[in-house]
């Protein structure tokens, strides 16, 4: 099992929801998180004082999958997300030990 | 408001001409004393309208946000439905022409109104008393928010605005048997504040605690607001709101009364803010300022009975004893009986409401205990404020028990858990992100 | 408001004396009366000034999150711009001697107003005249809202404030054509809503529906405000601010009307509150708190045209319809036309204004189809809604036209994905986590 | 307020009659008069009460979330502890008889007022002059917000409301000196704004800056306020107030006065959010929202004086140069002299207010430079200012200093870092979760 | 050491806290995020249009434990966060290759 | 590719992003986050009652680098954010296997 951790634009997530459902994937847990990269954010002025914005809003999508989705997943996430301008996001990918299905007490990839 | 009929015939000795005497061909100074009654008694009731901003935002702000739409759901219906109600059934029980001391019988959607004389134009004087009769049952709303079905809640505030607050209030102001007592109720520390207190406690004792309120071992359990801001902006409009809840049921801008009523309902209101934040301050160890903001109210609840009766020296130590009365009394319902209510409404408008009425009874610069008037007064004031009580309390059981048999009174664990916005409404109160052509809707 | 000349002379009638006559020396009946007519006219407008902050709130919480400072910065500036555009152009437009029926001709920035008399000083009339004006153009505002350029909202409120609104005022109120027919609009459902809701039509349906709302595919999607609460607390700060739209509307304090324009107020808003209630219920399967909200504000724009005229059965009924034929409407741009109105206010201001209005032709104790008047009064009403509605459209058309050409109304995708507060105005509503010496700014 | 002796003898002309013959049987053309009069005040002085819901607004909108809850409490208590040290201290210092031009003498807890005339009710004259006191108050805890220890604020608020105010209010309303050179101050742009704001400068700077707003480096950092939309409801909610406080100030509703002030106010109000905003568009290439709500607030402040005083133009054009002065001192304070002011408060309060006072000498119909009368006007304006504000700098600095060295007048860093919430009242403003069983709550 | 990543129902959370105390594991972090997984959320509706909110509230709790930690807190965890409703969550299992407590600069288990 | 996930004091935010940047490390994702560990709450009292608040706000950056910058940027961020008082927070240490760039598809190391 691999752990797929995708930075996205807040404004891809419901691509990659449609995506993801449509590979057969359904299980997936988002969070709102901030990210700097190469994008290096804006200025502001408030009251006349500049202040650096250097986080700017990212979604975070965290899917565990079986070892063989993983390709196909990737190939199809970087189609619906890439504008191609800087701030795009990364996937990054982790290996799992194991995963637990609380309501049924499965265990390995039958507990996706 | 009538008041009683000491109040009337001061009224009616000031006017001296029926109302329709209204400027009709150039204006008179008796003509001039109508239309300057009749705008301050349509301002004041606009400020008692306001009121109901005040308490939706007090009771948003100190429940959870998961059921914010439903708590302001209920409190704007019941403005809408007591109007009407109060319209169709409560105005004529309230203000018709007396039967057996009991209850009014004429005026129902302003038909057979001619012969009535209020002093202003029957207008004015219907749309005060509408704006005040919603009033009693918003009460209500808090003490039962989180986990009652609206439906339930609407059909009650229908009956209350009908039927309890209409009698009581026929018993106090409209020429029953409190008013010809001299009961003094100037402007509803019984009549609206402890009607609705009361049928408050029946009402949130009956629904029952909200999930993990009380823990199976007994241990009570803090359920926080989820908004200071909101609660706070909801208190400072109601205290606006009561100068003209106060001073306008005067009925009358031509009187000095209106002065010193705004006089002592601002000391009152200041006097146990200060005193609840203090006692909070004393016994948790710091200002608390959900107790601070309940307090305030408390104040202002207590000063009502007596606003126009006892001196700016009275008000403020009616004031003080209210803001500390109110902090036990919170501790009685949450941690003695257990009456799981989420805003204080039961120790504020109940038991404050109560204390007002009674401590008219010593503070009356005119007949009160402590101005050498003796307990003839006291005594009156404490049976008016029992006998109202009680009826409250007997119609708030019949209503809801009829009801809990017929529809149920409680959400399902379910819903409560989840919230009751998405259960009984479908939406949630604060949408935090959409961006995106297909529309995103993140439930953080 | 001048409104017509009948209510004018009536209240020359009574007034009987040159407004300057206001307490010189000693008061006397006549000074006090223009002095309660003052006193009235003022609270009114500020009671109307308040409304302001109704549309704010309104607006915002009915909006994205990310859209908030630009919602906010356009309610805000409408006022000051518009109570200046009133002050060197709109009055003069709107109240100075009559040029064939079409528009004013003096009294710009106050000047050669000598000899103009509305009853009370003229100061007093100018003020509430003022307050009003802005309350048209605000409404363009929420039905543009979330991709309108701020620089060309602006320039249009200027436009409306000195020209579109004045004109149509004119002829309504200020001795114009409409007026002289005997058009009935007592406090603008037509003059002021349906002004501001047509234009509202020109404006969405000319910058476009926002990204997301309607999927290439044709499917319409909702795009929820971010705070229900924020909007909750807006209607009712409307409503209390109506209290002094409508009943202020008489311009005076010395007639009854202001009770029985009171009451008719309180009517229709709560009728239309409830059968939206019970319309969104029955229609969706639960009471929709967004459309219940909107439901009061129909109610309340619809009696606005016929307060004064019609009986409190009659605003009833009138609140009643307007309350359903709302959500009608809100159905019908939404999802038959495909008008993206963030807020409803097309429906809830321009329907309903015209709806109001044209009920007046019916509903009118005096000459209303229902009470034997007969196909006159409905006709007339039909025709100055009608003909108002088409100069608010036409004007709408021109200045967005060209500022559309000039400047374009539309901001950028990416401005509009990113939200208006950070590419208007560099700055967002909300900031969650500030901490820390190196201040710590999050965006989350 | 009595203003000066002029306004007074004036109030006194028109009213030529004793206060008490308030209809004590049937109304009279003088007894309507003081009843208008009366509801005029008191109603205005209710609005006055709502500016302190503003004030709370503006001010949490304008600080950080973790500091919610301290900033509102300050605000709501300086309500209750004003007003009641108005009521024992304040008011007699104020308006008791005069003591050498400095000082008033009686009607401490309002014994020995007999012979007191205000033209109306002492009673009405007492609340208004109780609700603006604790506006004074109040403007300095946004100026100090999110550093000051909670108990050393309130007991300085006692001060301000028994002492600084009422006696810098006696020179000018009382019959003090300054109202006998002709100091023209209407409704206190200097004895209510530049008062709180030259206190709020000494406060600010003993208090010291927040952690975090000026980096080691000599950086200036901006720490933006946690809600927008809060800031603007109260800012709106302080301009609806002000039409209370400015009109109101002529404690008389039969003068046309009224009318042209509450048209100076609307108007100044409304050029000083358009100079601010287009000013800030120019020097900052965005319209700055937050700078926009101050601007409003600074023409509010400098009109304050001149409100009964100037042309409609000359309120426009004080709005105007009031609107851009702001944003000037802003930066002076924020990045020259570095005294670290959250909301803005000693701009524009302490600098527009005192501005505001000078224009007079400008503008004043009577009397003013540009209308031909020379310098003697401009002179007392400015010495009556400077007077004003170095008392009340000198007051600041005795009590600050005593509180300072007795308890400290800054929480700890640690506290500060962590929020004022949870150090000083143990409690936050915002909760997001709280759901189940056994209570979740989630500091997030 | 391993991680323990626990999605969970909100109003599970503090039972697992407790839980976890009895166990002796003072260590947690926890979040707040949005998931989907066999339960696909719901309909709503807002002015009469449909809305899918097929992201449900879940809570994320994290927890590096020692490697012999991890079995019997599993157990207790799934014990206490079971429904048997669908949309209980998941236990899923990383390896964590070092720890360190910032306060001390201790490494590895005894940073924990 | 290792992960760094940092613990920190939400004040110390600014003072990681500044040592972080002057270590040419560009990329990182930062979230909100509630932790307890020694850091036991505190209580609070509302209305009269005692609320346990045991969970402290608490700051997650998410940092993916080359193997190779480890250890130097743990050195640098236990010195910036150590106070020596409970609370300061953890390091945990991750492998990842796999990293792809969105904007251009890039994976491995040039995706960081
Ligand atoms: N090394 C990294 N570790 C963790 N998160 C990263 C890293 N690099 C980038 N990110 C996340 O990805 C987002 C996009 O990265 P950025 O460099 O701005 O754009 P792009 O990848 O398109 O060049 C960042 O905002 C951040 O949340
Ligand atoms: N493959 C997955 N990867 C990441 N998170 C998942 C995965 N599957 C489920 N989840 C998380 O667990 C939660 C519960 O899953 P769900 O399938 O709805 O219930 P159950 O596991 O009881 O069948 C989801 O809301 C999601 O947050
Ligand atoms: N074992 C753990 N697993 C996950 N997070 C942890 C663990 N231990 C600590 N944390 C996180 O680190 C934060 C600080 O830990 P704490 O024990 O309070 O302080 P310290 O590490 O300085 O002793 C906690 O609030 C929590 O978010």
């Amino acid at each position: 099992m691999k752990k797929l951790e995708i930075i996205i634009r807040p404004e891809k997530l419901e691509e990659v929801k449609e995506l993801v459902n449509s590979k057969g994937v359904f299980g997936m847990t988002v969070s709102m998180v901030s990210g700097c990269g190469l994008q290096k954010g804006r200025k502001e002025i408030y009251r006349g004082t500049e202040i650096n914005i250097n986080l700017l809003p990212k979604i975070k999508v965290e899917m565990v999958v079986k070892d063989g989705a993983v390709e196909d997943l990737i190939e199809g996430i970087v189609k619906v997300t890439k504008t191609g301008q800087i701030g795009d996001g990364k996937i990054f990918i982790y290996n799992v030990e194991d995963a637990i299905k609380i309501r049924t007490g499965e265990r390995g990839d039958s507990a996706l | 408001m009538k008041k009683n009929f000491m109040v009337l015939l001061a009224i009616m000795m000031i006017v001296l001409i029926p109302s329709a005497v209204f400027a009709a061909d150039e204006p008179t100074a008796a003509s001039n004393a109508v239309a300057i009654n009749t705008v301050w008694t349509l301002i004041a009731a606009f400020l008692v309208f306001l009121m109901h901003a005040g308490f939706t935002c007090v009771e948003a702000g100190f429940t959870q946000a998961k059921n914010t739409v439903n708590i302001i759901m209920k409190n704007f219906m019941t403005v809408a439905i007591g109007v009407i109600a109060f319209y169709f059934i409560g105005f004529g029980f309230m203000f018709g022409d007396d039967v057996l001391g009991i209850i009014g019988n004429k005026g129902f959607a302003l038909i057979g109104t001619e012969g009535m004389d209020f002093g202003i134009p029957l207008h004015a004087y219907w749309f005060f008393q509408a704006v005040f009769a919603a009033t009693c049952a918003t009460i209500v709303s808090g003490a039962m928010a989180e986990r009652t079905k609206f439906a339930a809640y609407l059909l009650f505030t229908v009956f209350v605005c009908s039927i309890t607050y209409p009698i009581i209030g026929h018993w106090i102001w409209g020429g029953g048997w409190l008013s010809k007592l001299g009961f003094i109720d100037f402007a509803g520390s019984t009549a609206v504040h402890a009607v609705g207190g009361f049928s408050a406690l029946v009402g949130a004792s009956m629904v029952g605690a909200r999930i993990g309120k009380y823990s199976p071992s007994g241990k009570v359990n803090a359920i926080p607001g989820h908004s200071i801001p909101l609660g706070a902006i909801g208190v400072l409009l109601l205290w606006f709101g009561w100068f003209g809840f106060n001073p306008g049921s005067t009925i009358s801008g031509t009187t000095p009364d209106i002065a010193s009523i705004a006089v002592t309902t601002l000391l009152a209101g200041s006097a146990a803010t200060i005193s609840s934040m203090l006692f909070s301050w004393i016994k948790y160890k710091k200002p608390d300022i959900s107790l601070t903001l309940n307090g305030c109210l408390a104040g202002l609840v207590a000063i009502t009975a007596g606003c126009s009766a006892v001196t700016p020296n009275g008000a403020i130590i009616i004031g003080l004893l209210a803001g500390v009365l109110m902090i036990y009394a919170v501790e009685f319902f949450d941690k003695v009986v257990k009456i799981d209510d989420p805003v204080g409404a039961i120790s504020v408008h109940g038991i404050c409401g109560g204390f007002g009425t009674i401590m008219v009874g010593f503070f009356a610069k005119d007949g009160g205990v402590f101005y050498g008037g003796g307990f003839a007064k006291l005594g009156i004031q404490t049976l008016g404020f029992a006998a109202s009580a009680a009826f409250a309390v007997i119609m708030a059981f019949v209503i809801f028990g009829v009801l809990k048999a017929a529809m149920g009174l409680r959400v399902s664990d379910e819903e409560q858990r989840e919230g009751l916005d998405i259960g009984e409404h479908g939406i949630q109160a604060y949408t935090n992100i959409s961006a995106s052509e297909n529309f995103v809707e993140l439930e953080l």
